[in-house]
């Protein structure tokens, strides 16, 4: 078998939780705008910032992401009147914490795009992108098994 | 250089982004040295993005600019044409044998009273 | 109170009268200039081509002086101004000449433009305050002064935050708290044309006269200016329309603190 | 055992020109619980939805996955498909391969591979879907009007003629909003006033309209429907039941001063007035910063003179609730300060007025009676000169960056009117471009240059001054390539406009989305362009972006429209995707009632087995489903985990996060 000796480029693996009312909105209008992002990053659609429990973003590190992202309506433009606040607080206790476990507090991040904000999706995401790339791969709370593909 | 890569320095030297323009005029409509000028404020945006090289480098209007901003200030798309401008004018005095102004000049031109400030600034604009 | 004070090079010679009357004035007022070490000329233009860095380190120099020596640096000359002002700017936004400027400058620690730049018209306004200086006031001049901004206090707004680019009011205040009316006149924020003066005598000449006929047309007196070259210009250019002086001579003046 | 299919999109070459969908859909079959995969040039067409509904039934699929555009694009029309063919609509999953992947990729590779890991996402979480039933709620046959301006009224008219009461909530004393300060209109330069009054009486005479004006919306609560407003009635001072319009009180009014805001300051009226002779309602109200009863306690002068007792200093705010089924938003729009505009020489002189200022100074009814004369010293301006665009189109951070969209028509219309009026007056158009699209628009605007003989010079003014009692206009002529100064009489500025400054306190009341511009955002710019994304809550006029009357009142009618096909529904289907506690798990702690923006969740007492033929009472969390909205807050604040919210339950949302994370 040839080894594979040349080393690939470091891509990171992204999770964004979008709202569904502004972020996903404003995913689509970046898409529709057609303002690029990298390929890695991936969607998944809440109803609400709110919607995401802790545990879905310790979720994702223990599967291998590299970088989580919540995107909500924002701070008082809340579809659900409210939601978004929980977020803010809930994340910043959260991100601090997984900070403490070695999780870089540049690997996690909230952000606030509107649904007519297609520009800022494109370019909030191309900069953590970035951030992240420069960072490296995440090798905290990642489950070894999932990582090597078992 | 290149004629290309001349086009590249001079966007890169102004810092602006002429695409911006929408060509409004406001900045020659604003302009106090607009009539001494044989390439105006907004020819100078309009030129560079066409890639116009020659007609920048040719004109006599980077002399007359009197850098007051008054045109940086008011363009209603951010586009700042006097830093435009300055970037020809940086691009032409760079070249060889062509400051603008010789100090074999200055002598007879300066009076008692001409502040410091005055001789310093033009052999910075004009000179390198 | 001390501040750090950097004269320029036209105020150690055609432009005395700005910097001792200043100097009075604000010993006066309770606010001492001191001088900062070996300070080099600012240029006198701020060079706009974004590769532009030797032309910028006198100015990173006194500003990291005065960021050891208090936080604030004070300038009175209004091309000093903006050309310290614009390059602290540019430190602070911390781009390539930032990066650069500090790599050459080798400072114990990078300036990243912590110090505050302070033209004397903003000393007055915020650190001594116009109604201070109200009291302060021995003669009040009981006279029309039109206020010459020219551009350099002035623009690029967005970057020197001196006052309102169309409107500005600080000099009027100023007129006001030495007891003189100011007068409004549109041409006060229009350039005077001094900088091309060396290539180009017929525009300089064309714009001061402009800019001192508004003046009187709207009621002026006298007109006053921070700046020695547009001083030296309305002077020269202006036909003698209406006299130009710093408006630190007439500070003197108010205050008493005169020759 | 799952039996899932998979449909991918090529949306014509929209995805499919860099997603390679035969390699996705082929890449799928292998997915474990993929038992049909096929693509389709367009999977939203007839067609499309037929191979679908063809594939459920043959290979008797449990769940569905359709690889395609957003899903706020179509998900609704394949759960349609689904639900012909038997299959539980909410068994449908959507990956957006389009908006999320084609169109902001170039890559096929990269694509292609980010189109097959959201197509798993969604197989993984379709499997764990459940078959929902959408609830039924009813309708409340009223509705409310935010807004009396003509987007308003013509809304409200709408819906009233089709039976449904309507109420009008108007901030200020009188409904009319700014047409009512126009003078004439374009294209057509029929007079404003003429066109609109009579909708206004119509409006007060209609049966089934409420106004409630010198009112504003303090809270909403509900939903689509169901929605319950708080409104406040600002105290005018004025008994509405007694007062007569009679005006008396105007007349004997010792404090005259106060500016008259109808007439944009322009001249001034009483403390207690009337804002114009058309108001509806007619009746006066009182300015009480400016009463001098209310400064000082003494005058009452109109107290005494009120032959019908209207007058009442004591009346305070009062508060009403009501009840709506569909919420139409109508707050117009203001001109945008000057503030950042000095070089036009707003502030300075008199003679530097709006457009709007200019209406006012035309109108019949303003402050001249309809002669044109100059504020400083009331003569006739002989040199009239416009500047288009000041604070449109401008990205600088000084003004709006959009087009206002009306100034050009506008201004070509004053220059006409002045020339019409006064021919010895010369008149000069400053414009960048002139925007007519329309129907008769540019045909108008070529009157005002070719039988007018308006100067239209294109170039931007960079300087206005007064020299020697002349208004100096300095600009650009670039056609010419000149700089001209213009010596001018009235300079007036075609001044951009911004959405009242309200609707940001309303969108945020209603949760419905606003743009950077403060625009209200519409649920789909050609679709749905009168829906706000809030359900029950429609849009008309400049609220959403800048619009003349012509299309504002074509908005006005479509939002009635779409009002009265909701208010005539008898029920409305919700949203099953709501919270829902698993009992044996809560502890009835609370928490998630804490966290419930809606009120939806209580608490009851049940009774559970323990086994061995024992039971024990507990309190567990209860949710309303009519009154749920499905944020998830709640599911998040659960410290037991009994919280989940149906069709994004946890379990589904952890397998999409791994689905994405798998290598």
């Amino acid at each position: 078998m040839q080894e594979v000796t040349e080393k690939k480029e470091f891509t990171p693996n992204i999770v964004a939780f979008c709202c569904n009312w502004c972020s996903y909105a404003g995913a689509d209008l970046a898409g529709s705008s057609r303002l690029t992002y990298p390929a890695n990053v991936k969607i998944i659609r809440v109803p609400c910032s709110c919607r995401v429990n802790p545990t879905f973003v310790l979720k994702a590190f223990q599967q291998g992401a590299d970088g989580v992202i919540l995107c909500g309506c924002h701070p008082g433009d809340c579809h659900y009147v409210t939601g978004n606040y929980y977020t803010r607080r809930r994340m910043a206790l959260l991100f601090s914490f997984l900070n403490y476990m070695g999780i870089e507090k540049e690997r996690t991040r909230v952000e606030w795009v509107s649904a007519a904000e297609g520009a800022k999706f494109s370019e909030v995401m191309n900069d953590f992108v970035k951030t992240v790339t420069a960072l490296g791969e995440n090798k905290r709370l990642t489950d070894l098994r999932v990582k090597e593909g078992k | 250089m290149t004629r290309e890569e001349r086009l590249e320095n001079i966007s890169t030297l102004s810092g602006t982004d002429v695409k911006k323009c929408m060509k409004c005029g406001k900045c020659s409509g604003r302009c106090p040295a607009f009539k001494e000028m044989d390439i105006k404020p907004h020819q100078f945006v309009s030129l560079l993005a066409q890639g116009k090289l020659e007609k920048l480098l040719e004109c006599e209007a980077i002399w007359s600019c009197l850098s007051c901003m008054a045109c940086v200030e008011r363009c209603p798309r951010g586009v700042a044409p006097a830093a435009v401008v300055e970037a020809v004018r940086d691009t032409v005095v760079r070249m060889q044998g062509k400051n603008g102004i010789k100090a074999e000049d200055i002598p007879p031109i300066v009076d008692e009273l001409i502040p410091q400030q005055l001789l310093v600034s033009a052999y910075r604009k004009y000179n390198k | 109170m001390k501040l750090c004070y950097y004269p320029g090079c036209t105020l150690k010679t055609k432009a005395q009268a700005l910097d001792k009357t200043a100097r009075k004035c604000a010993a006066a007022l309770g606010v001492e200039m001191e001088e900062i070490e070996n300070w080099q000329c600012c240029g006198a233009v701020y060079p706009m081509g974004t590769d532009e860095i030797a032309t910028k380190l006198s100015a990173v120099r006194a500003l990291e002086y005065a960021k050891r020596n208090g936080g604030k640096l004070l300038t009175l000359c209004s091309a000093c101004h903006n050309v310290i002002k614009r390059t602290n700017e540019d430190m602070k936004a911390g781009g390539d000449i930032a990066i650069r400027a500090n790599n050459y400058s080798k400072f114990d620690e990078p300036y990243k433009g912590e110090t505050e730049v302070l033209h004397y018209l903003e000393m007055l306004k915020n650190v001594v305050g116009f109604d201070n200086i109200r009291k302060a006031v021995k003669n009040p001049l009981n006279r029309k002064i039109g206020a010459y901004y020219g551009c350099l206090l002035l623009r690029p707004s967005g970057v020197m935050a001196f006052d309102n680019p169309e409107n500005p009011t600080i000099i009027e205040d100023f007129i006001r708290s030495i007891g003189g009316t100011p007068v409004v006149y549109p041409f006060r924020n229009e350039c005077c044309g001094a900088y091309v003066g060396l290539k180009n005598k017929e525009l300089p000449k064309k714009k001061s006269e402009k800019v001192l006929s508004s003046a009187k047309e709207k009621g002026a007196e006298e007109v006053i200016t921070a700046c020695p070259l547009c001083l030296y210009n309305l002077q020269a250019n202006g036909g003698g329309i209406l006299p130009v002086r710093y408006f630190t001579e007439l500070l003197a003046e108010a205050l008493g603190v005169e020759e | 055992m799952q039996r899932i299919g998979v449909f991918i999109c090529w949306c014509g070459s929209n995805i499919a020109a860099t997603v390679d969908v035969k390699k996705v859909a082929e890449t799928i079959k292998a997915e474990p619980g993929v038992v049909f995969s096929d693509n389709y040039q367009y999977m939203c067409s007839e067609n499309g939805q037929q191979l679908i509904k063809n594939a459920i039934k043959e290979h008797n699929l449990t769940g569905i996955v359709v690889g395609a555009c957003s899903p706020r694009m179509h998900e609704a029309t394949f759960r349609k498909a689904a639900e012909a063919a038997g299959l539980n609509p909410y068994m449908v999953e959507i990956a957006n391969i389009r908006e999320h992947c084609s169109w902001i990729h170039k890559d096929m590779d990269e694509a292609t591979e980010k189109a097959i890991v959201l197509v798993r996402t969604a197989i993984a979480k379709v499997k764990l879907n459940a078959p929902l039933t959408a609830g039924e709620s009813p309708v409340e046959k009223r509705a409310l009007v935010i807004g009396g301006g003509i987007a308003g009224i013509q809304a409200a008219l709408d819906i009233a003629d089709a039976g449904f009461q309507v109420d009008i909530v108007e901030k200020n004393a009188t409904i009319g909003g700014r047409m009512a300060q126009l003078d004439k209109t374009f294209p057509t330069l029929d007079c404003s006033a003429c066109i609109l009054t009579p909708k206004m009486v119509d409006c007060a005479q209609h049966e089934n309209i409420d106004i409630l004006s010198y009112s504003e919306v303090e809270e909403v609560k509900g939903f689509v429907g169901n929605f319950n407003v708080k409104i406040r009635r600002k105290a005018r001072f004025v008994d509405e039941t007694k007062c007569t319009g009679c005006k008396i009180c105007m007349e004997k009014c010792p404090s005259k001063k106060g500016l008259n805001e109808f007439n944009m300051n322009l001249d001034t009226r009483p403390a207690i007035h009337i804002p114009f002779a058309q108001a509806i309602p007619n009746v006066a109200v009182i300015d009480s910063t400016q009463c001098i009863k209310f400064k000082t306690g003494k005058c009452g002068i109109c107290q005494k003179f009120c032959e019908a007792g209207a007058i009442d200093y004591e009346q305070k705010d009062t508060f009403i609730e009501r009840k709506y089924g569909a919420i139409v938003v109508a707050t117009g729009f203001k001109p945008i300060a000057l503030d950042n505009f000095n070089e036009f020489g707003y502030a300075d002189n008199k003679d530097v007025i709006t457009s709007l200022e200019l209406e006012r100074l035309m109108n019949a009814a303003g402050p001249t009676n309809g002669v044109l004369l100059r504020p400083s010293d009331g003569e006739h301006p002989k040199v009239v000169t416009f500047i288009q665009c000041v604070g449109s189109r401008d990205t600088s951070g000084c003004g709006k960056p959009y087009c206002s969209k009306i100034c050009c028509m506008y201004t070509a219309k004053h220059a006409m009117m002045i020339r019409e009026k006064y021919p010895d007056t010369e008149v000069h158009v400053f414009y960048i471009d002139i925007r007519t699209p329309g129907k008769n628009y540019d045909e108008f605007y070529r009157r005002a240059v070719e039988q007018y003989d308006v100067d239209y010079i294109k170039g931007m003014v960079g300087k206005v001054y007064n020299e020697n009692g002349k208004l100096m206009v300095q600009g650009s002529n670039l056609i010419d390539n000149e700089q001209v100064t213009i010596a001018s009489d009235l300079v007036v500025l075609a001044t951009a406009i911004e959405p009242e400054p309200s609707v940001r306190k309303i969108a945020t009341l209603l949760t419905a989305s606003i743009d950077t511009n403060n625009f209200l955002t519409e649920s789909h710019a050609k679709l749905r362009p009168v829906e706000s994304p809030t359900a029950g809550v429609y849009l008309a006029g400049v609220c959403q972006g800048p619009k003349d009357i012509p299309e504002t009142v074509s908005q006005a009618s479509a939002c009635a429209a779409k009002v009265i096909g909701l208010l005539a529904k008898s029920k409305l289907k919700t949203n099953p995707c709501v919270a829902t506690p698993d009992e044996a798990m809560c502890n009835g702690c609370s928490q998630c009632a804490n966290v419930c923006a809606y009120g939806a969740i209580t608490y009851v007492e049940k009774e559970f087995r323990l086994g061995g033929g024992k039971t024990e009472v507990r309190r567990v969390a209860s949710v309303n489903p009519a009154v749920c909205q499905g944020c998830g807050a709640c599911t998040v604040t659960c410290p037991s985990g009994a919280m989940d919210l149906r069709g994004f339950s946890s379990k589904q949302i952890m397998s999409e996060v791994e689905a994405i994370c798998k290598k």
